[in-house]
């Protein structure tokens, strides 16, 4: 069961599409910030050579965070992909579970240590993401979906996914099969314009990635990812009618991508300097600290305070996890099979 | 007892499983309303509802995917691959995602599968109505792989890969559902995965098979029996986790072995048989290990002739039995 | 390269789209009707066992005969499925070629005799159907396109597949490809209403698979596939794009499937008997009959010798067939590889 | 000679036969402006153009099913799939259609189609980017599948599969790109696909291995020669199909086999290799046919001690050698 936080909020209690409340978005500047600063301590790590792989979220952090406000950790199933820090952060992960996963530590949720940052499965509190193949958890949040209807539990599947993941053929019959039996499932697509190197014109031949929705006969919908309120309500009107039997929503929400791919990366290979710096003016981040600043929600100290307890959290964090042990070697054989099944 | 069929048994395992266990449930292409192509599930969208027997897109891919993603929740799904010639798609997630995930999550996920596939040649069926993939799937860690041969072992197994909490591909030979017919309690009972099976024993020589080829095997066994050779007929069941118990005390017995697969010789069940055997027998081997099996060509040809000579039968496997016997 | 068959017309030399001429027509219903009475004949043949699996065209007769009049034999390629029978009659195969497949007799066309009747390819006559695995030609097709862009050669390649067949991944990948690189490929889709059992509503949630181009940002049309001339011109259209550089086109032809999905198959599990009654209705043979009669380009004594004649066809075929023998058993190691390669 | 790495060597077989020959193009994820994500076709979409030097959409069964289809009508495409842990979609291209094309339609089809595929661990590469596919794709019958060890074979073998008209799966070891040197002619020369290469003579025991292991077992080899072990270290290269001869007169000078791979033992390549030598040349044998291979776990582990006891190194591969030699 998902542990109680501050981000909770237990949307069965709170079934209508209420906006979200000044405490929410001064939450969600919270959790943006704190994801911000973790991926930049998290690739200085990487330069360091202790963490050997870590694709950012930089960027993406607003509409991650907006679609978690929309859904009930407690009932709902959050099928995550490789770069949702942020997810995770809203979803009730601390800095220090997190940063178990970076440095492939003992105890590292979903894995423990077994595969990069956020491969795995947390069931406990509904998170899956078997594998950092794109497009292979979408087939999974659909089956779950299916589950849920089968057993009449009021409970959607979210399944994240980037602009890339939309090419690949599981995603189509993953789509295809929940519009036919019209499943609880939201296709959360986190468009950034980039599958590694190739853009999206090289991806497909359309603007928008919603339109592919038509092809399946359930809405699509693009949102600014850049916006924490509007991803919220997005998700917020997916998730009702998922729950009254409307079935799948596909949600497209546009962002920009803030760092290279991954720490393997080098952008510019294929990205031009003007790129570089214009992407900077879709920074989620200083626009919801603007918001903030201007509604009164924030002000520069209070600002300057979070920060700095954002790196305590994190330094904790990382002396906590570089003092923590790899996995035990004993435990390299376990988990092949199940029990009941000879080896 | 009475006498089944491997499709009836097939069918009885699902039927009793399904009437046992409301999280078993049965998706594929045709399996509803037409009750499958091979009638395996044949009256169960009437007895089930359509709920429980989907009939789905054309779409392996998520047949398995979006059985898995239900698996992983807590349901135990079985999704029939309509022949294996078209289980391809389905190699992501059932060898890239399924087979792992257990592992990749550190023992949190479970993912309680079974996938159904009728297989194998001798049909009339063509390239593509003919194929095993047994070969390639046995060597994936993570994943069992059932090759049942007679209607009792077919029922009982089939109830075991449901109840299994690993997934488990199970794979039927489509020459065996009508022709062949055996005793099978109407009543439950399991057979464990993992376990070979002595269906002749004998001292000459141990012969190991699985599926169709175990029938033409005992048959070949009987015919050299009146030439005195004594044929110990193992059929393996499960190729993966293989019982190398057995194997190997089957062959410490006999000191010799013959492996007979339909199945593509080159890295078929057979070399992996065969290299346990010589690994961890050899002192007690006798004679050469010696495969028979499949020929390497892409798969079976339509022609009655050209199948014919794929197809392994009595007298090509006799023939083998006489030549080892003889070394 | 094509044979010179009455049924060839070069369009090479005729660029503009103009409409059938009256001699097409009428050669259109001698095709339509040779392939219905070959259709009925080899399914006697199977019921005497003497052709093991039968896929019958009858029902897509007219789309399968109007989409080859649209195309050139001499520089377009066919990328046909199992259902397509009257488009290798289209396509100037004779009867007696065809039966050598139903009967799996040496010679035969596609394969020898490997694969089932219309699996295997004919590059000289243009015609690739690799296997019977539904939807694993469709990217062949758009490789083929690939091929004839880079090469600039003003090809077009059409594929055909069934209403089943657009659920696979690899038709969404495929298409997906072809519209990112525009190429000069035409998607045909023969909807029967039926993959096998599953009807189209639990095949998919929309109405019509030709709005699924919109997901692809390429032009899709629905066609009466009962109609060689409405399909003759929706295909013409789609191949002047496509060879001058416009891209795919997705073409749905509408047709009944008047048999159960092969010889194997007992569709009374699935099938009303009213539907059954219903769909002979949409029959498109009698329908062009009708037409030819009413306008004098076919007489009642016309049809009886020209059926007479078709009979004559299949009757020569299948003692042609019987009286050839099977491949020859030294010839099944043949093609595993290329020469230059060990085996 | 120039010294040059495995990387340098794949790139250079690439460039040099794309220069050549006007069939020949590369499509893939991150082929184009990237150049490759390991820079494998740095330059290229400069030199070529776009046309020839493709950046796909996201979906490996179209790369491959899209690659097939042009070499159908008489292009040389090579196909890169970014890691081998994504080429599971597309193994009903592969495996379904492209290895039965030529078979299927009785030799009216050629396919020259070379897969490329980085796989491998030992690079921090965790549970997906770690994987081998070998042990699944080499029991296919129509298909060649090629692990070259060192740079001059690696670029030698690459020329030949884009030049063969049959379809090639040619893997690299990741951790040789970079890693490996060796020498390296500039100009243009082929190594046959299909042979094997004694690396290192010997006549106390027989190593057959492929890919990063070789380097590995060289180094053993070399260790327990201080011993006086003399060990034949003998390179696969090519592990469909395999060169049985050379395998076999391996054998049959030193009596003993040991195989060595990275990939999962049960079903691996060593099963087959293990098989041929049991049935062919059991005389010979003065011991067990003895296999060292990737431990039956789904995949490598991403934490560094995990990884550390999925991979062999020079240690254990020098323990199994001096154990089979004192049998
Ligand atoms: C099936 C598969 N193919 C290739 C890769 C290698 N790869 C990792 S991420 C990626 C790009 C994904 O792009 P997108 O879906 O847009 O997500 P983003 O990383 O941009 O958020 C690629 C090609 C992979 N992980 N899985
Ligand atoms: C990949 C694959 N899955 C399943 C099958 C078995 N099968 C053969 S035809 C068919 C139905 C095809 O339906 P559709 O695409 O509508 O074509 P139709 O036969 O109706 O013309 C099925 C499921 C197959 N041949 N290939
Ligand atoms: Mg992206
Ligand atoms: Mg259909």
């Amino acid at each position: 069961m998902a542990r109680k936080t501050p981000v909770a909020g237990n949307h069965s209690e709170a079934p209508s599409a209420a906006p979200l409340s000044a405490e929410q978005v001064a939450e969600s500047y919270r959790l943006m910030l704190l994801s911000r600063l973790l991926d930049e301590r998290v690739y200085a790590l990487n330069r360091q050579g202790k963490a050997p792989i870590v694709a950012s979220a930089q960027g993406h952090e607003a509409c991650q965070i907006g679609a978690v406000w929309a859904l009930d950790k407690t009932r709902d199933l959050f099928v995550i992909y490789y770069r949702d820090i942020a997810t995770c952060l809203a979803l009730g992960y601390s800095v220090s579970e997190l940063m178990l996963g970076y440095m492939a530590r003992r105890g590292a949720p979903f894995s423990g240590g077994r595969q990069f940052p956020y491969g795995g499965a947390d069931l406990k509190r509904r998170v899956i993401n078997t594998s950092n193949v794109v497009a292979s958890q979408i087939p999974h949040a659909v089956g779950a979906a299916l589950a849920f209807k089968m057993r009449r539990e009021p409970s959607v599947a979210i399944v994240h996914f980037g602009d890339g993941a939309t090419s690949e053929g599981e995603t189509h019959e993953s789509m295809n099969f929940a519009a036919v039996h019209k499943l609880p499932v939201i296709f959360f697509c986190e468009n950034n314009g980039y599958a590694i190197s190739v853009p999206l014109r090289k991806q497909l031949a359309m603007a928008r990635i919603s339109d592919r929705a038509a092809a399946y006969g359930f809405p699509g919908v693009t949102v600014d990812g850049t916006d924490v309120a509007a991803t919220y309500r997005a998700v917020r009107e997916a998730a009702d009618r998922a729950r009254e039997g409307g079935g799948p929503t596909l949600i497209e929400a546009v962002v920009p991508r803030l760092m290279a791919h991954t720490t393997d990366d080098d952008e510019r290979r294929y990205r031009t300097a003007e790129e570089l710096e214009e992407r900077k003016r879709r920074d989620p981040l200083p626009r919801l600290r603007q918001t903030l600043l201007d509604g009164g929600l924030l002000t520069a100290d209070g600002d300057s305070a979070m920060r700095r307890q954002c790196i305590a959290e994190i330094d904790q964090a990382m002396a906590a996890a570089e003092s923590t042990p790899y996995p035990d070697e004993s435990t390299f054989y376990d988990h092949v099979y199940a029990p009941q099944a000879k080896k | 007892m009475p006498v089944k069929t491997v499709i009836e048994a097939v069918r009885e395992a699902m039927r009793e499983e399904m009437r046992r266990d409301d999280r078993v449930f049965l998706m594929g292409e045709d399996v509803g309303q037409r009750g499958g192509v091979f009638l395996a599930s044949q009256g169960f969208i009437e007895e089930f509802g359509e709920e429980r027997v989907l009939d789905t897109p054309l779409a392996e891919a998520a047949i398995v995917g979006v059985a898995a993603g239900a698996a992983m929740v807590g349901m135990r799904p079985i999704a029939e691959i309509q022949f294996t010639d078209f289980i391809w798609p389905i190699v992501n997630q059932l060898v890239g995602e399924v087979a792992r995930a257990r592992y990749g999550s550190n023992g949190a996920l479970s993912v309680p599968l079974v996938v159904r596939s009728p297989y194998g040649g001798g049909v009339h069926g063509g390239l593509y109505h003919s194929q095993s993939c047994e070969g390639f799937f046995y060597h994936t860690p993570g994943l069992q792989v059932v090759c049942p041969a007679t209607p009792y072992d077919a029922k009982g197994l089939l109830k075991s890969a449901i109840r299994n909490d690993n997934p488990v591909l199970f794979l039927e030979h489509k020459r065996t559902y009508r022709h062949v017919k055996g005793e099978v309690p109407d009543g439950d009972y399991t057979v464990p995965i993992g376990k070979a099976d002595v269906k002749r024993a004998g001292t000459r020589l141990s012969l190991f098979t699985y599926g169709l080829m175990l029938h033409y095997a005992l048959e070949a066994a009987a015919e050299v029996a009146a030439d005195g050779i004594d044929t110990e007929v193992v059929d393996l069941r499960t190729v993966r986790p293989l019982d190398s118990e057995t194997i190997l005390a089957s062959v410490r017995k006999t000191s010799r072995a013959l492996i007979v697969h339909e199945d593509n010789l080159t890295g078929g069940v057979g070399a992996e048989v065969a290299a346990i055997i010589s690994e961890h027998a050899f002192d007690a081997l006798d004679a050469p290990v010696t495969r028979l099996c499949g020929p390497d060509v892409p798969a079976m040809p339509f022609a009655p002739n050209l199948e014919a000579m794929f197809m392994l039968n009595k007298d090509k496997i006799a023939a083998a039995i006489r030549k080892l016997a003889a070394y």
